[in-house]
């Protein structure tokens, strides 16, 4: 039993019944290439297919049916017919910019994505920031994709994201640190292991404030990378063609799996600040002590199902509501999100130092 | 060089940029060439003709009736309008009598095309604010009506089904109770939408106080129809000269009030369409109970109308759509010309238009309900 | 989603900051109002929230031919029998997309029709021809399946072809010979 | 205000100008004639006076009665609630030549685009002010750039094609 080295290697090394130890670095690619293997691409294919059959089935319509049972394969479908149609002008360098920038601000952080209590790469004490500034070099890749447009639209979509960008990081930052407050760290860890396993020990609802940074949190997140319903920037309905005028093929394929990305990363940033985390109840937790791998996939069953209802919110609220101009969507953030997100600072700061002051 | 941190705004430099004639959020085939500091429109021409096919000349090339499928396409989408006037200049230039049965057919269908155009017009600004899912379900309503015109007329949209002294055939057995059905299921409709989507704050943000058509505008450029009715100019051609029946009706015209945003702003404009729909509901209620017997078509033939001249209005769901008619005792008419409402609601967009934010301007746009088909004929 | 128009500094400022919460709160609530009205479509709840969608060409759930209704203006046919080569058709179409052509027939009353084609590239189904044709030979059918890979595969042809010069023979033959019984020969 | 009284005042207003005073239509709509130079003055005219108040244009009818065009103005005086046709005829020099009339746009602004319309349609340049300036080209908004000649002339012949593109499928 190599029992030594960080808890993700022993987990990897038992899930994969290897004998004596490895260097860390194999592991660690090993440990990505699944992560990003069998979550991420499987999460952006449902997640894919969700939407588009829930937003069918809000607007009386059947939704895609054609492929595979009731559509199931429309996603792989897409994807294989966006792979087979590429953009016939060559590679310029503004698109290959965006591109980098683009991915690289992604799929770097997809190390730090906390799955568990024992599935953790990266656990330092500033890692609940590093999703937030991967989410800000996300906008930089978004402003770059507009400036690489041919059209003026592009370039006006690209200053208007950058805008925007702006407006939604800072009540995002805010409330990343209400949460912080609370849980004392910014480790994941901590901050799992400050909230309890029963909805009333989740950081939300411990206290008023708390619940009040997580709406701010989700909203500015979208505010800040543009996701729908606050992405009147992007689309290509509005009068300017938005920032993915022109764009298909396989650089249209980056470019929204780019987004699914980010929604994804938000929301599982946003369940484990918030909404518990991993937390498995007492009784569970003592009964699995022993077997790691049952364990660690149930806390990641519970982390990433609070992930999936906190996405299905967002594409339900996207779906039924009309889309605000972009520099509605920037009154909004720099108008109401930042001064409520102060307010959830300064209350929750209050209620966690209620102790000492008297 | 005096840095001031918030007097001085970020200035940014002219841009042109020319739009159309095919783009997303055009109400139809024009091209807007607009002058652009940084988000705003400074300034801003139309460009017409797209669509011209010389509809007024097929009309001296044909008979007077075989000109009538000519007359549906005037205006497509509403096609009834476009017969109607037609019909009804021919029949003043020929002095024929239509009978009541008729008169009240032609009502119906010009009360259920004024449905269906809201209703589209109504989709074309859900579409042009982003709302998906009302936008869907005002298409799904709006097939209601259309099934309708299928099962009275045999055509979906170019129905010709007017004829000169009446119409084409009579009301079929299960007509008028599909029309009440029709009927009560749109006010249940009207009342979903207002939850779903008139009221709700992003729509209001995306149109109050946009577009606002003041009153000297709309008599500067002649616009008729609901886009001066909602800024408050009561003009409603089945009121001030009543034509095929509607004298008889009892029926209040829906005025813009402005109780939301500025009175002629783009919400305004949605909300009375949506008011003139419920209207046409109680008048569609009123004319099928009351539906006259009798027989449906004063025969006349075809040959020729006496020398004559007349103009007729009719008020069609854009504004006041006219025909002016002159025959010379021929087979054929000598000229007809339509006064089309669309093409003075497009002499005031480079107007309206400055000033406006880049993104407003397919919302505008799309609550003015132009036809560019109708603009070019 | 919500937002607030520009912050009017007119009031004090606790009517400022109320109308500024009263705001923010008639407009999430608002959203939510719009949100809660989509959710019984969730289930298809009710008559009036049925999916819509016509799957074409499936005739479980989309319309076919013979639910149209009776006037329903598909292809027209030409009872060629019936016809008796008026040409009134010919004359009222706007834009002239029958053609016929007529020859004596077996008895110099009988009118032959040799040719009578519509061409649906040009027709615009507005019904006319069929109003006018007092035989009532030519009627629209339900048939509105009119794609075609050829232009000219739109033209449909309901004439009996030419008279040929044997059965031209054959009519004068039995002509005479009625006409000689009739002398009583 | 009846079509009597409305009939005194016109004539005393415009006395000489007028060239024929007639009802006309079932709705018996009074129409004057004028002569084509004077439209100007006598538009002005029917606007302005407080007792004609004749503010809005509704349509602008032109057609063409053998070689003369007909230009009918149809005005509506809101206050008074009257109709009244305003109409000129105007001669172009050959068929194919540009026939000339004053244009209203100042006075009317309704009825620019009408204006424009028949401008290019029957080939009459619409001039403001008192000479007609001597324009010769009639800037297409409706046509096609380039398009010749004046379809809806009754003696215009159309093209066979147009920029390469034949008007008649053959053989079809």
């Amino acid at each position: 039993m190599s029992g030594q080295g960080p808890a993700w290697a022993i987990l990897l090394q038992k899930v994969f019944g290897l004998q004596g130890n490895y260097p860390n670095g194999l592991l660690a690619f090993v440990a990505l290439f699944f992560i990003y293997l069998f979550l991420i691409v499987p999460g952006a294919w449902i997640i894919s297919y969700v939407d588009r059959k829930l937003g069918a089935d809000f607007q009386a319509r059947v939704g895609p049916n054609r492929a595979g049972p009731s559509g199931f394969f429309q996603p792989l479908a897409d994807f294989l017919k966006l792979m087979q149609k590429d953009s016939q002008e060559k590679i310029t360098t503004s698109d290959l910019l965006w591109i980098i920038v683009f991915s690289s601000a992604l799929y770097s952080s997809v190390a730090v994505i906390p799955l568990g209590s024992s599935f953790l790469m990266v656990d330092t004490d500033l890692s609940a920031f590093i999703p937030f500034l991967s989410a800000l070099v996300l906008a930089l890749g978004t402003m770059l994709l507009g400036f690489s447009r041919p059209t003026v639209p592009g370039w006006f979509g690209a200053i208007k994201v950058a805008g925007q960008a702006f407006s939604g990081a800072f009540p995002a930052l805010i409330s990343l640190l209400t949460a912080g407050i609370r849980s004392g760290g910014f480790r994941w860890s901590h901050l799992a292991n400050s909230q309890g396993a029963s909805p009333m020990d989740w950081a939300a609802f411990s206290n008023p404030f708390q619940f009040l940074a997580l709406i701010v949190f989700m909203i500015s997140g979208l505010v800040m990378m543009c996701l729908p319903p606050m992405e009147g920037v992007v689309l290509p309905i509005n009068m300017n063609g938005g920032v993915t005028a022109h764009l298909y093929g396989r650089r249209w394929a980056i470019f929204r799996l780019g987004r699914f990305y980010a929604s994804f990363l938000w929301s599982l940033v946003a369940s484990v600040l918030f909404l518990g985390g991993w937390q498995l109840p007492e009784q569970v937790n003592d009964l699995l002590s022993d077997s790691l791998i049952l364990k660690q996939s149930l806390e990641s069953i519970l982390l990433l199902s609070k992930t999936f209802i906190m996405m299905l919110i967002v594409i339900w609220v996207s779906r039924v509501n009309p889309r605000t101009r972009v520099d509605q969507v920037t009154d909004f953030a720099w108008k109401v999100l930042s001064p409520f997100a102060l307010l959830a600072l300064v209350g929750s700061a209050i209620w966690a130092g209620w102790g000492l002051l008297i | 060089m005096s840095f001031s941190l918030f007097g001085e705004r970020l200035k940014t430099d002219v841009t042109n940029w020319e739009v159309g004639p095919y783009h997303l959020s055009l109400p139809g085939p024009i091209r807007l060439s607009l002058k652009l500091d940084g988000e705003v429109i400074i300034s801003g021409e139309v460009e017409t003709g797209f669509l011209h096919r010389g509809l007024e000349k097929c009309f001296e090339l044909h008979s007077w009736k075989s000109a009538i499928p000519y007359a549906d396409r005037l205006d497509p989408e509403a096609a009834v309008f476009g017969e109607l006037v037609y019909c009804l200049a021919v029949e003043e230039a020929a002095n024929t009598l239509v009978p009541p049965r008729a008169q009240a057919i032609r009502i119906i269908l010009s009360e259920l095309t004024r449905i269906s155009c809201h209703l589209a017009n109504a989709v074309r600004i859900a579409r042009a604010v982003g709302a998906e899912t009302v936008l869907h379900y005002l298409l799904r309503d709006r097939e209601k009506i259309i099934d309708l015109f299928e099962l009275l007329t045999g055509a979906r949209f170019s129905l010709n089904f007017l004829r000169i002294g009446g119409v084409r055939a009579d009301v079929t057995e299960g007509f008028i109770e599909r029309v009440l059905d029709v009927c009560d299921l749109i006010r249940v409709r009207l009342k979903e939408y207002n939850d779903l989507f008139t009221f709700n704050h992003a729509f209001l943000k995306r149109t109050i106080n946009v577009g606002v058509l003041s009153p000297a505008l709309i008599k500067k450029y002649g616009m008729t129809g609901p886009n001066a009715r909602a800024s408050g100019i009561n003009a409603d051609v089945r009121k001030d000269r009543p034509y095929s029946g509607y004298e008889i009706l009892d029926f209040e015209v829906p005025l813009g009030r402005g109780e939301g945003g500025t009175l002629g702003d783009a919400h305004e404009r949605f909300l009375i369409r949506l008011r003139e729909v419920s209207q046409s509901i109680e008048i569609l209620k009123q004319v099928t109970e009351g539906l006259p017997l009798g027989e449906y078509l004063t025969p006349t033939e075809d040959k020729a109308v006496p020398e004559g001249e007349a103009y007729v209005r009719v008020e069609s769901s854009r504004g006041l759509l006219g025909c002016h008619l002159m025959s010379l005792g021929g087979t054929a008419p000598h000229r007809v010309q339509f006064r089309a409402p669309s093409g003075f609601h497009l002499q005031a967009v480079p107007e309206l238009i400055t000033g406006l934010k880049l993104e407003d301007l397919s919302v505008v746009l799309a609550s003015l309900d132009l036809s560019i088909s109708e603009a070019d004929r | 989603m919500g937002g607030m128009g520009a912050l009017d500094m007119s009031g004090s400022l606790f009517s400022t900051t109320l109308s500024y919460l009263k705001d923010v709160f008639s407009s999430v609530r608002s959203i939510l109002e719009s949100c809660v009205t989509a959710i019984p479509y969730l289930f298809s709840a009710g008559e009036n929230r049925k999916e819509v969608t016509e799957q074409y060409p499936d005739p479980i759930s989309s319309r076919t031919a013979d639910d149209l209704p009776s006037r329903s203006r598909g292809l027209l046919f030409n009872d060629i029998d019936r016809c008796t080569g008026c040409r009134e058709c010919e004359k009222i179409c706007p834009n002239k997309s029958i053609a016929i052509e007529t020859q004596s027939g077996s008895d110099p009353a009988k009118i032959w029709v040799s040719l009578f084609d519509i061409d649906f590239s040009k027709c615009i189904f507005c019904g006319l021809c069929v109003e006018e044709c007092i035989p009532g030979s030519l009627v629209h059918t339900k048939q509105y399946e009119g794609a075609v890979y050829v232009l000219d595969d739109l033209k449909a042809s309901f004439g009996r072809g030419g008279v040929t010069p044997e059965m031209q023979a054959r009519w004068a033959a039995n002509r005479r010979t009625h006409e000689n019984e009739e002398v009583g020969f | 205000m009846d079509i009597i009284e409305l009939k005194k005042r016109l004539t005393e207003a415009l006395s000489e100008k007028i060239l024929e005073l007639a009802q006309l239509g079932k709705g018996r709509v009074l129409s004057v004639w004028v002569e084509a130079k004077h439209i100007n003055e006598v538009a002005l005219l029917l606007r302005n006076e407080s007792y004609l108040g004749f503010s809005v244009l509704e349509n602008f009818f032109v057609a063409q009665l053998d070689s003369a065009f007909l230009l009918s103005y149809y005005l509506r005086a809101p206050k008074t609630g009257m109709e009244l046709i305003l109409r000129a005829s105007i001669v172009p020099p050959n068929p194919e030549g540009l026939a000339k009339a004053p244009s209203i746009r100042e006075v009317w602004p309704m009825a620019e685009h009408q204006e424009r319309e028949s401008a290019e349609l029957f080939g009459i340049i619409f001039y403001l002010g008192l000479s007609p300036a001597d324009k010769k080209e009639i800037k297409h908004s409706f046509l096609p750039p380039g398009w010749q000649g004046f379809p809806f002339r009754k003696e215009y012949k159309f093209p066979e094609s147009f920029s390469g593109i034949q008007h008649q499928r053959d053989g079809l």
